[in-house]
């Protein structure tokens, strides 16, 4: 025993009451609580069937935003490929050709967008790092497969669908500046 | 039960001699709701796998809680966790002890390919030793993920010909791993 | 002849209600345990999981047999074997209920009605722990090894007080054979003074001898808190940590099979066996073949009580160590039930002079 | 004479048991490897053998900026990364000498101490499940589930959170996440008791705990034990206390101690510290002022994304920080904060530039593992495990 | 009773070692020193027997390469640590690549042990009168000390990713 501070206190108690040392009272008390639990509603949630909800801004699957008409943000900077501690972002930059104003919001667009989601860890820093609100996470979750190829995500599958459009509002930070 | 969807069988476990008999059918029945795990876990996704076998979540529901630590005894492989060079030999020994018909799922980017740790310690996923039917995404991936890993094994094991243990692609697989 | 049919026919049954009460123990483990620890348990295999021991079963069946290079083959297959076989023969004493009768003629539902049936359960159920022993020492593994080793001296220590906590019961019933001692906890006179029918049961004379036989039982069927031969975090599987497929299957299903049966030994010896309030008067109106029915449905209640019990201590308390373990059986329990033994024979002579 | 020659026997008995234990046994958790020489089931000596899980994290730190670094802290003591995040945000904050607002110190306390709640249960359900009683584990995981739905409100993962940020933290706390906050601290206590009355008091739990694995006080300092392992054997060094950061020095909290060091001791310090923790967040959930949630560190902390779209000088900074091309200055830096296990300290050299020019992270589990043998001899077998558990040893942490 | 603070324990040491105390300063309020390889056991020793000072608590040890210092380019950093007067010291070794070596702080405290092993395993630092100085962390096999700076982190193995993009 070392004494540093004056705040501490011995809280460990080892003497044995006699209707402990008796065995049976500390084990009908606990069976008595794992027989309560056995009516107790199951904390499980069916998950396939029911899925729980996650929190707004629960970090899954990556999205490369489009804005409000339909073209894409991403201006392939590199920021994002730049802050991932995995290396898992490879982006082609390409010039926009006249006649594209429609599809790329910036004069440059990623011709080649690709995450390993293998080696993705959620981290969340890509999605900090943008400074064109192109790329969120998303509080959807990437599914398991069966190759390690198939978790090469490319544009096809990051870009959001027009007719899906997710809703990225409630992960935007509030800050409260005076 | 019956709401589960049929699936497309997935790419692996086609070919010749893969198609799946009746009898097959029932008997893969059976092993996919009575996959018992070996927990492999090393490291991070440990910890969600074990908040996938509490009871938020419980394994038991897909027959899978009863956690067999000898190799023997188990069905699927659960890598969940860095595997380091170290480790490496030591988790194809276990993967060798296996009996058949045993199969692997990989959870977590560590364990799937490496994730951040591409250093000069680390396995850039278990894939280098052992053959891996299932990858699970994630850093480490939800409980959600990784019962989704296990309901695309089940899948797997729902279409696969019994004979497919025999078969000279089955052979050739482990082959290409150094396992006779 | 038709007695012979008859106990043939009884065995069957009785073998095929042990496996099936068997399999569906590993089913009633799995969802007890995921009650009692907020959860749902298998719920896929079927409606509400109630395929789940058969999808075990058939997966077990079509799992590959690997038998260890360095084992001793023979004893490696004996193992199980012996241990599921001597599991099941001890269900061979138990009187399952009252006697049935066909043309006139009255069987009784028992396999054999040897005159020293305790001392027969005795044996047979200390012949299973060859099956352990045999098991982990051929397996050539040293957690197999230890595990074994366990099971041996375990079982050693606790049948001791566990035959002792017996003598009291014997000297009661003053005979050996297990069906005496049912009948007797029939109707009669609880404590000398009030009249019961059917609940004369030997619990209320003997509550320190059936808690001391209940903890024997439980370290007799390898049961948490004496589960060290197979403890998981320990030592992997124990016994059977080499043991693939259907001969794991076999260890797997004769512990439940032994859970089972100790259920019924202790409902026999302790609970009134078949014996239930009001049988002497159903007998009078009823077919003797329905009350034998209803007997026998009172024993495996009571029986499938002990199963639940079993695995409802499990799920909540901790195992004990190795040495506190042969603290308990040899420095408590074993006094215990001399003492016990020492009491019952005061009172038997003060009241019975 | 005999006396002698039995003596004499004992101590030239050369036929023990060698025991292979790991590294994928089950009670290992993971990747620890022991090689038991046993003399039936009282272990003799033992050699551990660590490093199944190394990867690299020092050499990882020393090619990364700044900001990626706590993607590395998440997976040291993956039970309580938090706790590794913010240590990591304070030790370059020592390094810019930076200063957080209150707020910030009161927002990483709650999240620090709920990661120390997170961290215990996980170590001492574990010592449940290791001596057979498997229920109370999966009670107090639901809760811990319930601190994951906290975390997940905070910063949008469970346990790899890469919460909080250099100079404050990501976001501010969201109704939702306060709601949870207050609820979790009404109804755990409840149950806790439950786990508390499954186990802390019953006679067979407490002979298997009591006096295995002990170590005495001296012998723990030698070790370099630190945190509920050390004060199970009796010394009241906590950092929280000692060195306060992060405004712990506002708080009234008490250091729970044992006597023996033993396992039952580090259980029930365990147990103690998540009740003194609770303490902790429901001092600083009832005091936490208002205020803004970052410090004033526009070279390290990112500005609002609407300032980036629009304002060239916003868009420079970020452009800046997310490259690493902040300015550091030249020195080197210790900070220790009290992690789950013990004194988590960083020893950080800069050369100024974008990465750290040697991070050294002294783990308190890498630390302390090697009394382990010295702990278990002598004992039996089940004791070994439960002395391992109860030692809560990380993988991630020990091997690095 | 004295003052405790970084002033009085450089004067202490001072006193006692002078010349062989290379340099001192205060990085963030912690007393550092630069010392004489050879002298690490005395002064730890010295700092671990004095009565004010108790400086009993290893805190930490780690290794540290500067590839450009000629004649200095390993080092050992000690942290140590006096509970009682919760004040600690820095103490930095430096020593020539060829052949490193410095005495090992075992014979003081236990848990040096695995961390100067660790140090071994990482820069090839080689303490003597260790009992058992072997890799720790990484496989028995390898050849070459990681941490030092000339060697790269990666293995090469990683065959999922482009290094042509944005200097990395």
């Amino acid at each position: 025993m070392i004494q540093l501070t004056s705040r501490s206190k011995v809280v460990v108690d080892k003497k044995m009451s006699f209707k402990e040392k008796l065995y049976l009272p500390a084990i009908a008390k606990g069976m008595a609580i794992t027989f309560m639990h056995m009516f107790k509603k199951a904390a499980t949630l069916r998950y396939p069937e029911i899925k729980r909800e996650f929190a707004p801004v629960y970090r899954g699957m990556h999205v490369l935003k489009r804005d409000e008409e339909g073209r894409e943000n991403c201006t392939a900077c590199g920021l994002c490929a730049v802050a991932c501690p995995a290396e898992a972002i490879i982006i082609d930059g390409a010039e926009r050709q006249k006649g594209e104003e429609h599809l790329y919001r910036e004069e440059k667009y990623a011709a080649k967008y690709e995450i390993n989601m293998l080696r993705c860890i959620f981290c969340g820093l890509c999605e900090e790092a943008c400074p064109k609100d192109a790329i969120y996470l998303t509080d959807r979750i990437v599914e398991s497969s069966y190759t390690r190829n198939s978790f090469i995500f490319g544009k096809d599958l990051l870009v959001e669908k027009m007719d899906d459009r997710i809703d990225i509002s409630k992960r935007k930070k509030e800050y409260h500046i005076d | 039960m019956s709401d589960i969807k049929i699936v497309q069988s997935p790419p692996n476990i086609e070919g010749p001699g893969f198609q799946a008999t009746s009898l097959d059918k029932i008997i893969g029945l059976a092993r996919a709701n009575s996959l018992w795990p070996l927990p492999f876990a090393t490291s991070c996704c440990g910890i969600e796998f074990m908040a996938t076998m509490g009871s938020n979540y419980d394994l038991a529901r897909f027959g899978s809680e009863r956690i067999s630590f000898s190799p023997r005894q188990a069905d699927v492989l659960l890598v969940a966790g860095t595997i380091s060079k170290k480790m490496g030999p030591v988790l194809k020994q276990v993967y060798l002890q296996m009996a058949e018909p045993r199969w692997v799922i990989a959870i977590g980017a560590c364990a799937s390919s490496g994730g951040i740790f591409d250093t000069y310690s680390v396995l850039q996923g278990i894939d280098k030793v052992i053959p891996v039917d299932v990858y699970v995404p994630g850093c480490p991936p939800r409980p959600e993920q990784i019962i989704d890993g296990i309901v695309k094994l089940q899948e797997i094991v729902k279409n696969e010909s019994l004979r497919r243990r025999e078969s000279d692609e089955y052979k050739a697989l482990l082959g290409s791993y150094g396992i006779q | 002849m038709a007695i012979l049919i008859f106990k043939i026919a009884l065995i069957l049954i009785l073998f095929l209600i042990s496996l099936g009460v068997a399999a569906y123990a590993t089913y009633g483990e799995r969802k007890v345990a995921a009650f009692m620890q907020d959860r749902i348990g298998p719920d896929r295999a079927g409606p509400f999981g109630i395929l789940q021991p058969i999808a075990d079963g058939t997966k077990m069946f079509m799992k590959e047999e690997i038998i260890p290079n360095v084992s001793d083959k023979l004893l490696f297959i004996l193992g199980p074997c012996i241990f599921m076989v001597t599991s099941l023969m001890t269900s061979a004493v138990i009187p399952w209920g009252t006697a049935m009768e066909f043309g006139g003629v009255k069987y009784a539902m028992q396999v054999a009605d040897i005159n020293i049936g305790i001392l027969y359960v005795f044996g047979v159920v200390s012949l299973g722990v060859y099956g352990i022993m045999i098991g982990g020492w051929a397996s050539n593994n040293k957690f197999a090894l230890l595990g074994a080793v366990r099971a041996s001296s375990q079982m050693i220590s606790y049948e001791l007080a566990m035959g002792m906590s017996l003598i009291a019961v014997i000297m009661m019933s003053g005979s050996l054979s297990l069906t005496d001692i049912v009948t007797s906890q029939g109707d009669g006179k609880l404590w000398g003074f009030i009249p019961v029918s059917g609940l004369n049961w030997n619990i209320f004379y003997q509550p320190m001898g059936f808690i001391i036989f209940l903890i024997c039982a439980f370290a007799e069927c390898n049961r948490t808190p004496f589960d060290l031969p197979e403890c998981d975090t320990e030592l992997i599987g124990g016994f059977h940590t080499e043991y693939s497929s259907m001969k794991l299957g076999l260890y797997l299903f004769a512990e439940y099979i032994n859970m089972f049966i100790s259920g019924a030994i202790i409902s026999c010896l302790y609970f009134g066996g078949y014996n239930f309030p009001g049988l002497s008067y159903l007998s009078t109106v009823l077919n003797p073949n329905i009350v034998a029915l209803l007997s026998f449905g009172a024993l495996f209640a009571k029986a499938i009580f002990f199963v639940f019990f079993f695995m409802w201590i499990r799920w909540t308390i901790p195992r004990f160590r190795y040495d506190q373990l042969m603290k308990l059986g040899w420095q408590i329990l074993l006094p215990l039930s001399i003492i016990n033994v020492l009491l019952t024979g005061g009172i038997l002579t003060f009241f019975n002079k | 004479m005999i006396e002698s020659l039995a003596l004499n026997n004992k101590s030239e008995k050369t036929d023990y048991n060698i025991l292979n234990l790991g590294p994928t046994h089950p009670a290992t958790h993971g990747v620890f490897q022991n090689i038991l020489k046993m003399d039936g089931e009282i272990i003799h000596e033992t050699t551990s053998t660590i490093g199944y899980i190394h990867r690299a994290f020092e050499k990882i730190a020393e090619h990364k900026p700044f900001y990626q670094i706590t993607t590395l802290t998440d997976r040291l003591n993956y039970c309580s990364s938090p706790i590794n995040n913010m240590g990591w945000h304070m030790t370059v904050e020592k390094l810019l000498g930076v200063e957080t607002p209150k707020r910030v110190d009161y927002m990483r306390v709650i999240i620090m101490e709920f990661a120390r709640i997170a961290d215990h249960l996980v170590c001492n359900s574990i010592i449940g499940a290791d001596t057979g009683a498997l229920t109370g584990f999966t009670y107090v995981f639901q809760w811990r589930e319930k601190i994951y739905d906290i975390f997940e409100e905070v910063c949008g993962a469970r346990l790899t959170t890469n919460i909080g940020r250099i100079g404050g933290m990501e976001r501010d706390f969201s109704p939702a996440c306060m709601k949870k906050m207050h609820d979790f601290l009404n109804d755990f206590p409840k149950y806790f008791d439950e786990f508390t009355m499954l186990l802390e008091r019953n006679r067979i739990f407490m002979e298997r705990n009591i006096g295995v694995g002990p170590i005495s006080a001296e012998r723990a300092l030698n070790y370099g034990f630190t945190g509920p392992n050390l004060r199970a054997a009796g010394v009241d060094y906590d950092v929280r206390v000692m060195n306060p950061y992060s405004s712990y020095q506002d708080f009234d909290f008490m250091i729970p101690l044992g006597t023996q060091g033993d396992t039952y001791d580090r259980f029930v310090v365990r147990q103690h510290e998540i009740r003194e923790s609770l303490k902790i967040i429901k001092q600083a959930l009832n005091n936490i002022p208002e205020g803004k949630f970052f410090a004033d560190v526009p070279d390290f902390f990112l500005p609002p994304k609407e300032e980036v779209y629009n304002n060239m000088e916003a868009l420079i900074f970020h452009f800046k920080i997310v490259m690493g091309e902040a300015t550091v200055p030249v020195g080197e830096v210790y900070h220790s904060v009290e992690g789950g296990n013990g004194e988590l300290g960083f020893y950080m050299v800069s050369d100024g530039g974008r990465t750290p020019y040697r991070l050294h992270f002294r783990r308190p589990c890498f630390i302390s593992y090697q009394a382990y043998p010295e702990m278990i001899k002598g004992s039996m077998l089940s004791d070994a495990i439960l002395t391992m558990s109860s030692m809560n040893v990380i993988a991630g942490e020990l091997d690095a | 009773m004295v003052q405790i603070d970084n002033q009085y324990i450089l004067t202490e040491l001072q006193d006692k070692f002078g010349e062989r105390i290379y340099n001192s300063y205060e990085p963030y309020g912690l007393l550092t020193i630069e010392l004489d390889k050879n002298s690490i056991k005395e002064v730890l020793q010295f700092l671990y027997d004095h009565k004010e000072l108790q400086m009993q608590f290893l805190t930490d040890v780690c290794g540290i390469h500067y590839p450009q210092v000629f004649g200095k380019e390993l080092g050992v950093v000690y942290h140590v640590h006096s509970l009682i007067n919760n004040v600690r010291i820095r103490i930095k070794c430096f020593m020539p690549i060829e052949n490193p070596s410095i005495d090992s702080a075992t014979f003081l405290f236990s848990s040096a042990n695995w961390q100067e092993r660790e140090t071994f395993d990482f820069y090839g630092i080689n303490f003597i009168g260790h009992p058992n100085l072997k890799r720790i962390l990484n496989a028995d096999e390898m050849d070459y000390f990681p941490m030092r700076k000339e060697y790269p982190l990666e293995d090469g193995t990683r065959t999922d990713k482009d290094d042509s993009y944005f200097g990395r």
